[in-house]
This record gives structure tokens, C-alpha cells and sequence, in this order.
């Protein structure tokens, strides 16, 4: 299940879409707004995507984790637009028969999900400015 | 050849529009569609070399061609999560 | 937070009660009770404690984790007595600053929790028997 | 002297006890309590050598008194979660 929307992450309605009988372990992760980075205080941030891209990119990477991890329910859920403190930006849901296979392909999705999903993140400091941010960590070679 | 190129974040901004339409010296490719925005817009050129690009919703390689293109986007190091 | 329930276990409650303005990553763990093992069929669990034990080896399990991982929330839950097919029988909630924190004292958790905790399974099958689990692989010596 | 064991799961039901009483030769080591138990109950002698013991609900040594215990328990192999 994939998901973008501009409404707030409700994780129990997620959760219930992967449960099932055949689940041993249910994994969730939630990307929440935090206030401060590195001192620095935030007043909200605001999330812009390439949509039809983001969409398809998030079925990849579900794809690819039922591919990699013995999987019965998987979603991947981004909010976009404005995200006030302490409410979630991303939600991924993994269930799995056995644990080790839920947290390894939870964090994988995350940090995929990070490098690959056309979604920025514009950050509104408490200070009045704001700037989007563009990690200078990104692989400028295409991502396999 | 002309090139309509879609914008998102820093990008979009600083130009003030979703779109632009570069002109790409043969052969069309996305590694001259990189080297053609850099020049145009300077104030832009860290940022597009560190830039990934799409055709078509897909990731693309800068020995693409460009000539089937239906929609290119340009994709300044993602931040979501 | 440390609970023993015999109630099932509402993972939103226990998340809001993790959640500050801190936390940039919110980790979920349900162990849920499994339809099949090994092509044999479960009917139900069934979960005993030495429950002052059980507690005390919790609350040393958090403290444990907050010393080894910048967390802002920490929060394990187990079920006690029958747990039915699909509900969980333990939830362990972390929330971090950052998510690699998360991740891996989340899944440390549930494993030491496994090893420590002085809680057992009772496998009900669906051909009527019933059978406690004691597992081969369990350390035989003094955890520290 | 006479130790009084706290049983679960298999051991509380195999005995159809939630407890025992146990006479342990001196010295009263947890590891005399584990030989006195294996050796009274053959039936659960070899859950009892893979078990480990708690004094007072924190985990002992096999080397460790029981002179001082206020209560003890049989921990066998644990499966929650």
C-alpha cells in the first residue's frame, strides 16, 4: 500500500491494512517533525513532491523489499505539504512472519526511501526563514 | 532540440516557474540537458551537477537520449522521509 | 513505561505517550500471534510471568537502553494470559532524536527481552493440544 | 536446609505446584539447589540444567548463597514475546 496525502498520518488505520494471520512481527516507523537540529529550532516543516514519480518510485521500493524479505503486508505512506512539531511526515509499515526480516526490511525502506523518493523537504525555522533542503550526500550517479 | 524541464524545491523557487524550456545541443542527451541548465542559470549549477534527472518518471543516465522523452524532470537531491 | 496487561494492547496509546518534540523517529514493535509454524497451526497463546521479575527485567531492559542509545521515549508492553490469533502479545515503542537510534534499540530490545524476561509461551495448537515453549538455545548461564 | 522454589510453566504444571520445598546440602548454592531439584524431579532434570535461578527476581550464579534468599524461583528457558 502507498500513499501520498496531505492529511495527518493516522498509523493504527496502516497498521491494520498489513495485519494478518500469517504475521509474526509488525514493524512501524514513523518520520516525525522534530524541534531542534542541531540547536537549531524549527517551527514546521512543509514537504513537496513529484507526485506521479514519488508514487511510482514508493511501489519499487515495495516491491523490491517483498522481493528481498519474506513479507505479508507492507506500506509506505508520505504527507505532504505543511507538517507541524511532533506529527509524522513518513509512515512505513512492514509485517513479516519473523521479526529479523520486518526491522531489516523497515530500515532498509526508510533509508531507500531517503536516497531515491522525489519528495523535499522545506524547513520553516522558528526564527522566520525557511530554505529547502538538499543533502549534500546524494549520489549524483544514477540509482540502480 | 527544445526541452521541457519540470521544477521542484530550490529549483523551482529560485526561477519563480514549474517549468522551463531549455535548448540542448545534439546530441540530446541528459548530460547535455545538465551541462544547457548550468549554463543558463548559474545561479542554479552546484545544485543541477549534484542533480539527478527523470524521464518519464524514471531515473535516468546522462547517456539517455532525450529525443523519446514525454516528460523530463530535473531531481535536486531529495530530502523526504 | 513498563506494563504487564492482561488487555489487548492498543499501540496508539502507547506511541502518544512516546511522542515529544524531541523524537525525529518513531519505532513500533508488535510480536503478534502467528497462524502457522512450521506448517503447524496455532489456535491460540497463551502467556505466564513471574510478573515481579518480569517487570523488574523490563524496567532494566529500558534503563539498559537508554543508557546505550539516545532515545526520548521508551515503552515495553506484554500481554499476559490468551492472546488470540493476529493480536499481539508484546509492543515496544522507541522514539529518538534520530532513526538509526531507533532501529537498533528497538530490535535490541525485543531480543534481549527474549532472552531476560521472565515470561513464557504456551502454544495452543489446532488440533487441540497444548505444549509450553522452552527454547533449546537459551544462555544456561547468568545474563548480565 | 530448606529452600522454598517458585515454579512456572512446565515445572508448575508437571508438579501441579506453584512452588516446592527442597532440602539443599551445604554449601546452599543456587548450583546445589539445580542438582537437589534434577535429582528429586528426574522428569525435569533436563529443563532444570538449562534453567537459570532467580534470587529475590534478579538472576543468580550457580556459586552464589541462598542463605540470605527471600525467595527463589526456577527460571526455565524463557518464550515471551
Amino acid at each position: 500500500m502507498i500513499q501520498l496525502t496531505s492529511e495527518k498520518i493516522e498509523p493504527e488505520k496502516i497498521i491494520a491494512e498489513c495485519l494478518s494471520s500469517a504475521a509474526g512481527a509488525v514493524l512501524l516507523f514513523l518520520g516525525t517533525t522534530r524541534q531542534f537540529t542541531a540547536g537549531r529550532e524549527t517551527s514546521f516543516l512543509r514537504y513537496e513532491a513529484y507526485e506521479s514519480m514519488a508514487s511510482s518510485e514508493m511501489t519499487k521500493l515495495e516491491a523490491e523489499a517483498r522481493r528481498r524479505w519474506s513479507l505479508c503486508g507492507c506500506a509506505i505512506v508520505h504527507r505532504l505539504g505543511e507538517v507541524p512539531l511532533g506529527e509524522a511526515s513518513v509512515a512505513i509499515v512492514v509485517a513479516s512472519p519473523h521479526r529479523s526480516a520486518a526491522f531489516a526490511a523497515g530500515e532498509w525502506l526508510i533509508n531507500t526511501l531517503k536516497e531515491r523518493v522525489p519528495i523535499w523537504k522545506e524547513e520553516h525555522w522558528a526564527d522566520g526563514t525557511c530554505e529547502w533542503i538538499h543533502p549534500d550526500n546524494a549520489p549524483g550517479t544514477v540509482v540502480e | 532540440m527544445k526541452v521541457t524541464v519540470k521544477l521542484f524545491a530550490t529549483a523551482r523557487e529560485t526561477l519563480g516557474t514549474n517549468e522551463i524550456e531549455i535548448a540542448v545541443t545534439d546530441p540530446a542527451t541528459v548530460g547535455a540537458l545538465r551541462v544547457a541548465i548550468a549554463e543558463r542559470y548559474p545561479q542554479l549549477s552546484s545544485l543541477v551537477e549534484r542533480s539527478l534527472f527523470a524521464i518519464d518518471a524514471n531515473y535516468a543516465r546522462d547517456e539517455d537520449p532525450l529525443a523519446d522523452a514525454t516528460e523530463v524532470a530535473c531531481i535536486l537531491p531529495v530530502s523526504g522521509g
